[in-house]
């Protein structure tokens, strides 16, 4: 077995050059996908039948299949159907970007809203009990004393789930974008190197988990700072 | 021994709680039987009984955080029912002291206090600072105001409770068994804090087994067991001639050790 | 713990299997299984097409056993090299480039593109001479499959062009249905057959002529192997001399085709 | 409906190669996070710092590179290790089936490894001092007090790792292996119907899913069943 490094330090460049994607692809779901985690939590906690049960109905069916099924259904899958490509979203659906961004937010978001739901969940009662007593309206009790203690609850496992969003932005590769795998997979397919180009890209990979975890435990350490006592 | 309520005349027959018959069930299982109970205005009231008596369901119930199933609570005129669209404004005027202090771990002490004057009673930032430094300075702790919550002993903890609960003018003080988390050598700050509140004619339902405190404040002594009352009388009667069964054995058991 | 390891060790020896030598009395064949007609599965769910023939009358012919394995083209040629199988039998056509990694037998069929469009788009692609005019190829989408010759032909004719690459043939003919894409570049027969003649291809036609040049399409399509095995591919060539000489090919093909797809004369290339 | 005339077999096939794949994994899962947060829990360094390693890379790596990595590498690194001893053999190889298996229980098994250290540290030390008290040798208490208190807790943890495991099988297509993705595929390639082919799919492993989440519960239950209030 020979290991041919000149190839990978030639590689390494052309490989950055989709780190851009990969992070476009990464933030935007992010965002759009925790906007839609608070409109899923909002419905599943409110109590009412008819917002909590598709929301449950949606949270099973994003949860229960593999992403990859869902990105493929999304790209090749709803092209068949007529009405999509009539409809007002398919400059959205034409696109490949469009298609990864609409299926990254839509599996990430069933995801992150049973986070918050866990959050939600862990804010001790008595707390909530608390804030009624002073008459605090259910509005206000839940944006002053249970959101901000449920964020702190949900973020070591929200910073999981980022990671994993990064690790499945990967997956539209499979749709032609040319993220980092997408150009990993490219190269490989010139130059018949998979394992010099494949450890290339984990690196990469592995620095940007990295960099994730780090910038959550900063944010985790700041936010518990009334955790800690008289430290 | 502290005046009693007799002397305060004016307020003399307004009921200002209200109970009539009340029921409350968990499941199969009855928390409160036909309790009826009437609180005046500036009256001081303990509760006491053996654990699952549905003393704290009691006190649960007249702000709320129970929904009780049969009978009649009026509060401040207002009566509780599921339709009752201000429950947030009864709550704002009764204020609640819980066991395990329930300060909001996130917000310090300052902001623990000010929080629901700026929210409902739309205090400006200053009103609610000064008020909330009032109440710490009442209870003792002003020092404290900047630090969170976890940095504080439990009695300190309890303290600073009772005084965001006071930031909101309550005309109604419920104390759910407010000394009963706390070390014993931080019993007796908390118990000044509220002998001081009772001393001011601060109308009171405290659930406790702190007979001493009950002795010194109370106009009533409210003895429950299995959801019903089933004694209730002034401390002097009530500590020396118990006259139900049941009453007498939780004493000898309260005042053994 | 200790039980723990044994039992590793076991598996280990297990997944490995057994270290294999080169003269296998079994070919593994790799193909991509979806590459209508020439590999895919029929509706019996057998191997069907014009490769599969060719790779049967092969081994029928050199006494060997086969097997296949079905492969993403984009990991075709790394397969091969890693040994997940002996043979690329996979319509891939003989290049320089290929031939720098890998060996190839005499070819077996013929290698072309064709660009695939809407029909009366008014796409100017070509000159009279057959040349692409490169300004007419703005704004124009095109798709591609990764790792295919007519990627390959397209980096170095027309490297400004707007391209996706994609995993599978079938993608291809998806996607410029869909829209995503303006045209294709693909094997005209396979489009011919899979699409054109179909409803779905109804609404499109060949918008350039058949491109073959050598240097990227090279000297026609042929059966990959790893290089250093030049026994095993003089036996491949002999074999597919017979099946040119017998008529076989030509029986094979028109299995799908109306027409015959490989070089009508035994000319061996250098 | 009726394009999937005929590949109602070839689905069902598929769906027998990913229960397969599933069930190789799932018991070498249980063995890499067993060995691995032995290994964690273990004073020794080097120990400690392979099974860290291994966590950062399995869990920061998408899957797909993993898979990838492993199919194409796997071959060139055991040949090269084979040859060391043997000059004389040309390669050694491991089938897609096992890469496959091996590579998502390598990464599944990273997750496990945290939850089982996690789960031993989690079990009350008196239970193991009461037992080697009572005179239980060490591996008799590890067996029969660590196991069975250190499983309860990793039981709900590990019923979304097993979820993990059977959706990441999806990804076995790309690598070749007849499971259901792959039978899509092909499908949509005589029918030219993707939605229908990938919904079937997703419809395979939501109910693949179901399964695993009932068969969690009643584990759970099974195994909690003395915390079960007498009646």
């Amino acid at each position: 077995m020979s290991f041919d490094f000149a190839l990978i330090v030639d590689s390494i460049p052309k490989i950055l050059t989709g780190i851009g994607l990969t992070f476009q692809l990464l933030f935007l779901s992010a965002v759009l996908g925790l906007a839609l985690a608070i409109i899923l939590l909002l419905m599943r906690i409110s109590g009412r039948w008819y917002l909590v049960a598709p929301t449950m109905v949606y949270i099973y069916i994003f949860r229960g299949t593999p992403i990859l099924v869902q990105i493929f259904i999304i790209y090749y899958g709803l092209p068949q159907l007529e009405f999509v490509r009539d409809s007002i979203f398919w400059p959205i659906l034409r696109e490949a970007f469009g298609c990864a961004i609409v299926a990254l937010t839509l599996n990430t978001g069933a995801y992150v809203s049973e986070i918050l739901r866990g959050g939600v969940l862990g804010v001790d009662r008595g707390l909530k009990e608390a804030g009624a007593a002073l008459g605090l309206s259910a509005r206000h009790r839940f944006i002053y004393v249970t959101a901000p203690i449920a964020i702190r609850l949900c973020l070591p496992a929200y910073s999981n789930d980022v990671i994993s969003l990064m690790k499945s932005t990967a997956l539209a590769s499979t749709i032609t974008l040319l993220d980092m795998m997408g150009i990993a997979r490219t190269i490989v397919a010139e130059t018949y190197a998979p394992y010099e180009i494949f450890i290339s890209v984990m690196v990469v990979y592995l620095i940007l988990t990295w960099i994730i975890q780090r910038g959550f435990g900063w944010m985790e350490k700041r936010m518990s700072r009334h955790v800690r006592s008289e430290a | 021994m502290i005046p009693k309520v007799l002397d305060m005349s004016d307020s003399d027959q307004t009921n200002i709680i209200q109970l009539e018959h009340v029921d409350k069930f968990f499941g199969a299982f009855q928390a409160l039987k036909n309790i009826s109970l009437s609180v005046k205005k500036g009256e001081r009231i303990v509760v006491c009984g053996p654990s699952g008596s549905g003393k704290s369901t009691l006190i649960r119930c007249i702000n709320r955080l129970e929904e009780h199933d049969n009978g009649k609570i009026v509060v401040n005129g207002h009566e509780l029912t599921s339709a009752v669209k201000d429950i947030d404004a009864v709550r704002s005027e009764v204020g609640m002291v819980f066991q395990s202090f329930n300060l909001f771990p996130h917000l310090t002490i300052i902001k623990n206090l000010m929080l629901a004057p700026r929210l409902v009673r739309k205090a400006s930032k200053s009103e609610a600072y000064d008020t909330a430094m009032r109440y710490l300075e009442r209870v003792k702790i002003p020092e404290q105001a900047d630090k969170y919550p976890s940095q504080l002993s439990g009695g300190q903890q309890q303290r600073v409770a009772i005084a965001r609960a006071l930031c909101m003018n309550p005309l109604i003080m419920l104390f759910d068994e407010p000394t009963s988390a706390l070390d014993p050598e931080m019993i007796s700050e908390v118990l000044d804090v509220m002998i001081d509140l009772a001393r001011e004619g601060m109308t009171m339902i405290v659930v406790s087994h702190e007979m001493g405190f009950a002795r010194k404040v109370a106009d009533l002594v409210v003895f429950m067991d299995q959801g019903e009352i089933v004694e209730s009388n002034p401390p002097e009667e009530f500590f020396d001639n118990p006259r139900n069964e049941r009453t007498k054995l939780f004493l000898s058991q309260i005042l053994s050790h | 713990m200790k039980k723990a390891f044994t039992l590793l060790a076991a598996f280990a020896v297990l997944a490995l299997g057994v270290p294999q030598t080169a003269s296998a009395e079994t070919l593994r064949v790799g193909m991509e299984c979806t590459y209508a007609p020439f590999n895919f599965k029929n509706a019996n769910g057998e191997l069907d097409g014009y490769d599969v023939d060719v790779a049967k009358g092969v081994a029928e012919i050199i006494g060997a056993d086969l097997e296949f394995v079905c492969q993403q083209w984009d990991g075709m040629i790394p397969a091969l090299l890693a040994n997940k199988f002996d043979l690329v039998v996979a319509s891939m056509s003989i290049t320089d480039s290929r031939l720098k990694k890998m060996d190839f037998s005499q070819p077996y069929r013929i290698s072309v593109g064709r660009l695939v469009g809407k029909k009366n788009a008014g796409l100017n692609l070509f000159d009279d001479a057959g040349k692409p005019i490169a300004a007419n190829f703005a704004g124009v989408k095109v798709g591609l499959e990764r790792a295919s010759t007519y990627a390959s032909w397209f980096e170095a004719v027309l490297p400004d062009a707007e391209v996706a690459l994609y995993d599978d043939n079938e993608s291809l003919y998806l996607d410029l249905v869909n829209g995503r894409t303006d045209i294709i570049m693909t094997n005209p027969m396979k489009a011919y057959l899979r699409f054109l003649s179909k409803d779905d291809g109804a609404g499109f036609e060949f918008v350039s002529p058949q491109v073959d040049e050598r240097k990227f399409f090279g000297i026609g399509v042929g059966i990959g192997l790893r290089q250093g095995n030049d026994a095993l591919k003089g036996r491949l060539n002999g074999a597919l001399k017979t099946l040119t000489e017998d008529g076989s090919l030509e029986k094979y093909a028109l299995k799908y085709f109306p027409f015959a797809i490989h070089n009508e004369k035994w000319i061996p290339v250098q | 409906m009726e394009a999937l005339t005929g590949w109602w077999d070839d689905f069902f096939w598929g769906s027998l190669v990913v229960v397969e794949i599933f069930f190789v994994a799932l018991i070498l899962t249980v063995l890499f996070g067993l060995i691995g947060s032995a290994a964690k829990l273990s004073k020794s360094r080097v120990a400690h710092s392979i099974a860290s390693a291994y966590t950062i890379v399995f869990r920061g790596t998408p899957e797909i590179l993993v898979l990838l990595l492993f199919y194409f590498g796997s071959a060139i690194t055991l040949t090269a290790i084979a040859q060391v001893f043997d000059p004389e053999i040309k390669f050694v190889d491991i089938p897609p089936f096992w890469a496959g298996s091996l590579a998502i229980a390598l990464i599944v098994g990273s997750y496990a490894t945290e939850t089982f250290r996690g789960a031993f540290l989690g079990v009350d030390p008196g239970q193991v001092e009461a037992a080697r008290a009572l005179g239980l040798s060490n591996l008799k208490t590890f067996i029969y007090v660590r196991i069975p208190a250190m499983w309860r807790l990793a039981l709900p943890p590990f019923g979304n790792h097993m979820l993990s495991l059977i959706k990441d099988t999806a990804l076995i297509a790309i690598i070749g292996l007849e499971e259901t993705l792959f039978v899509a595929k092909q499908a949509i390639g005589t029918t030219g119907k993707p939605f229908t082919m990938y919904i079937v799919v997703g419809a395979i492993y939501l109910g693949f899913s179901t399964v695993i989440t009932l068969s969690v519960m009643v584990l759970e239950r099974y195994a909690n069943r003395h915390l079960e209030v007498a009646r």
